[in-house]
């Protein structure tokens, strides 16, 4: 694209290139949203995947973190792992809270049964009933 | 006694290095630095965002399908690829800078403006079209055709995160902006683009996020 | 070392009181010497150290291998030893028995109010037997609370929306003071409840007469708190709309249509049998949905709702 | 923020920097000045106006609960007064205090700079932060805000009173802290002057830089905590309200994943102030600087992992918990490496007993106690005896006032004839001092026993058996309060004074006093050599700086 000076025209074409890698990318993903690949996780997997494989390339090519002092990247990689363990934690949490659901209630917690014991908060809105921990049983 | 020093650094300095930098290459390496903990803090930001979107997922997921079916592939797809279009003219801009050529600078930054303003418009078709629904956030959630209650939540955080996101859209394009016009001015050259180096990274900051949003809020079922 | 502990912590009065204590006072004695070490360490060397002639040059100690490896690796093993100790009572402590006994406990601004497993409710009075496991399934209907009892050496939040347990086995007979310890407002410190623990007969004779406060309340008032916490509320208002059940008022001493067509007077034996048999006579333009309370309500509470009732006017 | 570093900056005849920094530019000049040492100074008197703000709520609290039942106010202002004086003690004073005031003034020139990286950006850093005070205070006023500090949610999002405003007071304040770390590191990477190795480099800059990190990595959370907040107050987007399907823990996670590393952004520039005390004072090289060096960067580290253990009975998962409780512990290790090498680079040392060594002294002290009373609250089978009792209460003003408010002063006694050319009475500062320590623990000792007895804490009432220990502490903070009054007294009245401190009157080692007292608005003359290390004190004085002594 540079007409200008030899060097630099060589970067030019390197973010076409990019650019255009970004296009396809994003194409197939659209793409994969469509096919059932047989489980909704294993589509997340692919959409995050291929959103983090265009991250890099935004961030190497046209962030220049591929030339950059090193301690640019440091400094991004070590949010993204910062914000790793701040995922985490809060999921090891919810997803090993099954004791304090008691064994005895899942079944009677359904609004269905509730005449007996504690009523169940949010007068008996069905959706608000025991939250988070039961509701992936 | 220190006349000395003061003449070494005030020599033919340019006019744009500060006094408590050595040389514009420290000046330039330090400002890029700064820039990037600025990133790593909106990463964390966005990312705390993120964080509580994909346990809520875990927790409701029926609520999120449902709630993700509201929302046009198409037109968070064409909005992809206006980012992503925006970000090669943004860093074609700044190549532009630094090799001198400040027409191509100047074009360069306005075709980012143009793709930033047709996102900008496509978002709004997107939230009009919500907003008659009544796919309103939270408390003001108005829809009537069914669904899991916790669509309301799912609505919050699209809200949330996609108005956060238009805001620094919005920022972006007063960046830009105000760049643009001093490009035109011609303060830039290959010996210092520092602002559009910056303005750069922050807008495809701007773009990465995007890259998330677009698959996690409109294509994960 | 036993008066230290009673100096410092409240009675033991459950099963796993003595383990958390004999935690407890473990790290007090070693936190303790750790501490005087540091204070004496301090103090000493500021005297005997202190400067007594200006611009003197001092000895170059940078640093000391085995010194440093020393004052890093037994902290570090000390802490790991705290770290299991800690948790293993922690998780032994939270495990109910099976044959716990259930009380739910309900947290709200600024009550706490329990059911038993025979359906008998109190409010800032838990009964609990003696040397029996007990299991409290805990939730709170408005913001968050926590369940304390300092001799028992528990606490749980209680969190709306959900339901938590708090386990232990109550030892010492006698009243033991409930706290409310997660701030929720107003009245936060006053949220406060009396644990009774009671020899099994106590406890039978308990659950049958209910609480001495029952018997000295106006019968009206005690109806209306039955009404409020039995339930009654949420099919029957008193202010004459039409809720899932007839509105209590102004029914006493009105003629009541059934959908078999018959009609009675309502008196009080009429309101004693809808309660404990309510589908013998069904109101006409209502379901037959109202439940027994047959053995959930005791003799005393009918005869407050009835009260109640004739107060409704 | 990219102007903040580009823009052409014209430079005045030489002579002009030759005068001290406090006298540069008239009075109003101030409001916009982007030099470090005014920022420095400005954060100092707005900060101390915030600890006193804050400490006149504390002799509120202590005074209401010198009985049981009501003494001076009722329960709904005790909750707004407690909420009040930690919101305040810790958002407006703790967090920017070390950093934002005494940070900001020696920090580049402890490195040998003229500046930090970015002069505007902290001349930005510090109007947010008046910003975000003045919401505060219009908060305040305009209906209170009674969640206690921690605005746990749903209390927060069904409260009245000015709960948003508060938080997005809180979130504005935020921002300031992010772009002061931002700063700060930006500063130590790139502008230590020629020879400035990083184990050159003073304790404090290392204790100053891994603050830095927290609060760049964990304040963007807070805001977007608090955001989500407001969000659910005003929309009803119910992330944590379980009414709308929210989950209450999962606040709780936000909230910690921020406020436990803050604890630690007070805590580790109060122990780089003791690392920089210590050695000066004693005139002794330091003892394990690596270790300590390195011992500040784990520390905030590992920090962000522990934030669960003020979860232990919310409801969070046993894995979870016992996960937290094990890296709890862990973090009491680099402590302990720290509080040893202080200790041990007084051995041998030539110990002066001034007011900075006597305010390291009780940290010393004071910091053993708050840290190992930690260590009780991180076994998790203890702290189910012992969250939200006094115990609590007591461990968090140990570390908090014990140890960060008291290096504060310590740093303050320390820097001060640097920052303003003049000297204090040690007479009255060593008085003070002392009465601060007896005032400090007289009210702080017993709320470990009330707490381990059992009491509650944000309690507006209480049971008659424990009068008589809140007793105790209410009159303990009576005398703290006198220790503080006295300071006040001898601080100001030194102002008055001409400029009478020397470049040096520790004889210390660090670039800072190797110019004059107070310092010339460049700072150096000449960009400063660096040849030795910063605490040689075995061998004769080396300068780096030409032309001073
Ligand atoms: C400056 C602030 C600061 C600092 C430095 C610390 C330091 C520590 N804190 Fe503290 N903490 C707070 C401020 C701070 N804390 C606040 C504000 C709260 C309450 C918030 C609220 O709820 O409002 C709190 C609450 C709090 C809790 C929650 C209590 C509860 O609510 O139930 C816990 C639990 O683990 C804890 C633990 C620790 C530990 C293990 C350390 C460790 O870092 C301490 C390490 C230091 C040492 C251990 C001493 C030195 C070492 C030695 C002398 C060697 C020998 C050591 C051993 C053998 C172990 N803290
Ligand atoms: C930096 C943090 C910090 C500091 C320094 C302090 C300092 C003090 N704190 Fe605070 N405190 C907190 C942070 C802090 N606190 C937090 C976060 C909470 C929890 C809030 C919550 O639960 O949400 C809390 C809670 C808290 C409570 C518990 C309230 C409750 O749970 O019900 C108490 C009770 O005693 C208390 C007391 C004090 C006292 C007496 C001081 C003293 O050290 C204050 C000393 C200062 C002065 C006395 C002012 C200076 C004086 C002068 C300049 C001269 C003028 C003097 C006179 C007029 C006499 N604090
Ligand atoms: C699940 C809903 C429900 C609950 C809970 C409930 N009721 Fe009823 N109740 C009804 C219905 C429906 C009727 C009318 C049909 C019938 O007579 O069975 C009724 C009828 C009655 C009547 C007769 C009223 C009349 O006009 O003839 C009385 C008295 C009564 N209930 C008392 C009580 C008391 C006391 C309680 C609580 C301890 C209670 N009910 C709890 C649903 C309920
Ligand atoms: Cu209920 Cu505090
Ligand atoms: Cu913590």
């Amino acid at each position: 694209m540079s007409d200008h000076a030899h060097a630099h025209s060589n970067s030019a074409r390197v973010y076409v290139f990019t650019l255009a890698v970004l296009l396809i990318l994003t194409g197939i993903t659209v793409g994969a949203a469509y096919v059932n690949f047989g489980s909704s996780s294993i589509n997340l997997f692919i959409a995050v995947g291929i959103a983090t494989l265009k991250a890099s390339l935004v961030a190497l090519f046209f962030m220049h973190l591929r030339h950059d002092p090193p301690l640019n990247a440091i400094i991004f990689i070590s949010s993204l792992i910062f914000l790793g363990l701040f995922l985490l934690f809060p999921w090891i949490d919810i997803y090993s809270r099954d004791r304090v659901v008691p064994y005895g209630l899942r079944v009677q917690a359904q609004p269905a049964a509730a005449q007996k014991q504690a009523p169940a908060p949010a007068a008996g809105e069905h959706g608000a009933a025991p939250a988070p921990a039961a509701a992936h049983h | 006694m220190s006349s000395e020093t003061h003449v070494v650094e005030h020599g033919a300095e340019p006019a744009f290095r500060q006094h408590h930098f050595v040389d514009a290459e420290q000046q330039f390496s330090t400002s890029k630095i700064g820039m990037w903990l600025f990133l790593a803090t909106e990463i964390l930001m966005f990312g705390g965002l993120f964080v509580g979107y994909g346990l809520m997922q875990g927790v409701y997921p029926e609520a999120w399908v449902a709630g993700h079916h509201h929302l046009d592939r198409i037109m968070g797809a064409i909005n992809t690829v206006f980012l992503l279009c925006s970000s090669f003219t943004m860093v074609m801009a700044v190549h532009a800078s630094s090799t001198n050529q400040k027409s191509k600078t100047i074009l360069n930054l306005l075709f980012t403006l143009a793709f930033a303003a047709g996102f900008l418009v496509i978002k709004y078709f997107e939230y009009s079209h919500k907003f008659h629904d009544g796919l309103l956030p939270g408390r003001y959630f108005a829809y009537h055709g069914g669904g899991p209650p916790q669509q309301a939540m799912f609505f919050g955080f699209y809200f949330v995160m996609t108005g956060l996101h238009g805001f620094h859209v919005v920022v972006g394009m007063a960046l830009i902006t105000w760049i643009t016009i001093r490009a035109s001015r011609g303060e830039f050259s290959s010996a210092y683009y520092t602002p559009v180096d910056l303005v750069g990274l922050y807008w495809h900051l701007v773009d990465l996020i995007w890259i998330y949003l677009f698959p996690l809020l409109y294509l994960v079922s | 070392m036993n008066s230290l502990r009673d100096w410092m912590m409240p009675m033991q009065a459950s099963e796993h009181a003595a383990k958390i204590d004999n935690l407890y006072l473990f790290i007090f004695w070693l936190t303790l010497a750790f501490f005087i070490l540091i204070a004496y360490l301090t103090v000493a060397f500021a005297w005997k150290y202190r400067r007594k002639k200006e611009g003197v040059l001092t000895v170059n100690l940078q640093h000391n291998l085995a010194l440093e490896l020393v004052w890093s690796i037994i902290p570090l093993i000390l802490v790991i030893g705290i770290f299991f100790w800690g948790f293993n009572d922690y998780a032994a402590a939270s495990v109910a028995p099976n044959d716990a006994l259930e009380i739910h406990v309900t947290g709200k601004k600024w009550n706490w109010s329990f059911e038993y497993p025979d359906g008998t409710r109190s409010i800032r009075s838990l009964h609990v037997p003696v040397n029996k496991p007990i299991r409290l399934i805990m939730t709170s209907e408005d913001v968050l609370h926590a369940f304390f009892i300092p001799s028992m050496r528990v606490k749980q939040d209680v969190i709306p929306g959900r339901y938590v347990d708090l386990n232990f086995t109550p030892t010492v007979a006698g009243r033991h003071q409930v706290f409310c310890a997660e701030y929720c407002g107003r009245d936060h410190s006053g949220m406060m409840a009396d644990l009774f623990v009671d020899t099994p007969a106590k406890y039978a004779e308990w659950l049958e007469k209910g609480d001495e406060e029952l018997y000295k309340m106006k019968p009206a008032e005690l109806g209306k708190m039955v009404w409020e916490m039995k339930g009654c509320n949420s099919c029957h208002t008193i202010d004459g709309t039409k809720g899932e059940g007839p509105s209590f008022k102004g029914i006493f001493g009105k003629t009541e249509k059934f959908r078999d067509g018959s009609t009675i007077v309502v008196d009080e034996n009429y309101i004693r049998e809808s309660i404990l048999n309510p589908q013998a006579k069904v109101v006409a333009g209502f379901e037959p949905v109202m439940p027994t309370f047959q053995g959930l309500l005791r003799e005393i509470e009918i005869k407050g709702v009835i009260a109640y009732i004739k107060e409704l006017k | 923020m990219a102007d903040t570093v580009a823009s052409p900056q014209v430079h005045g005849p030489v002579g002009q920097h030759d005068v001290d920094y406090l006298h540069d530019g008239s009075l109003l000049s101030w409001l916009t000045t982007v030099d470090h040492k005014k920022l420095g100074v400005m954060y100092l008197w707005s900060i101390l106006f915030m600890f006193f703000l804050g400490g006149i709520f504390a002799l509120l609290v202590r005074l209401e609960l010198f009985a049981p039942g009501k003494t001076i106010m009722d329960a709904e202002t005790y909750n707004k007064v407690f909420t009040l004086h930690g919101a305040i003690m810790v958002f407006l004073f703790i967090i920017p205090s070390i950093p934002a005031a005494l940070g900001n003034f020696a920090l580049p020139i402890m490195l040998g700079a003229k500046d930090v990286a970015f002069p505007r950006l902290n001349l930005l850093s510090f109007w947010i932060y008046a910003t975000g005070a003045m919401i505060a205070v219009v908060a305040m006023v305009t209906g209170g805000v009674d969640t206690g500090w921690t605005f746990y949610t749903p209390y927060s999002t069904t409260t009245d009173g000015s709960v948003a405003l508060m938080t997005f007071a809180a979130f504005v304040l935020g921002f300031s802290s992010i772009l002061t770390g931002v700063n700060f590191i930006a500063t130590v990477h790139k502008l230590r002057a020629p020879g400035m190795g990083w184990f050159k480099m003073p304790l404090f800059i290392w204790g100053i830089y891994s603050t830095a990190i927290i609060q760049v990595l964990a304040t963007p959370v807070l805001a977007i905590t608090l955001l989500l907040l407001i969000m659910e107050r005003t929309f009803g987007v119910g992330v944590f309200d379980p009414k709308l399907g929210g989950d209450p823990v999962l606040f709780q996670h936000f909230f910690w994943f921020y406020s436990h590393p803050a604890v630690y952004i007070m805590i580790l520039p109060g122990m780089a102030i003791i690392s920089e005390i210590v050695p000066a004072m004693s005139q002794k090289t330091f003892f394990g600087y690596k270790a300590t060096a390195f011992s500040s960067v784990a520390i905030a580290i590992v920090s962000f992992v522990v934030w669960g253990h003020h979860m232990f009975t919310s409801g969070q998962s046993q894995l979870a918990g016992a996960i937290f409780s094990f890296l709890t512990f862990l973090v009491g290790i680099p402590s302990a490496i720290k509080v040893f090498n202080w200790i041990t680079t007084m051995y041998k040392g030539s110990i002066s007993l001034q007011a900075p060594m006597l305010y390291a002294l009780m940290f010393l002290i004071l910091f053993g106690i708050g840290g190992l009373t930690g260590i009780f609250l991180g076994a998790m089978s203890v702290d189910i005896h012992l969250h939200d009792t006094y115990f609590v209460v007591a461990h968090f003003h140990y570390v908090m006032m014990g140890s960060t408010v008291i290096a504060f002063f310590g740093g303050l006694h320390y820097w001060w004839p640097k920052m303003f050319g003049r000297m204090y009475n040690e007479t009255a500062a060593r008085i003070a001092a002392i009465l601060v320590f007896i005032g400090f623990n007289t009210t702080f000792l017993p709320q470990f026993l009330l707490g381990s007895r059992g009491m509650p804490r944000r309690y507006y009432n209480y049971l008659p058996e424990f009068q008589f220990l809140h007793q105790v502490s209410t009159v303990g903070s009576w005398i703290l309060g006198l220790g503080f009054l006295i300071m006040a007294g001898y601080l100001f009245a030194s102002l008055r004074k001409k400029f009478d401190a020397p470049p040096n009157p520790w004889h210390a080692r660090t670039l800072e006093w190797q110019i004059p007292s107070p310092p010339i608005t460049h700072n150096f003359h000449e960009v400063p050599v660096v040849k030795s290390d910063p605490y040689d004190y075995y061998r004769p004085f080396e300068p780096s700086v030409k032309g001073h002594h």
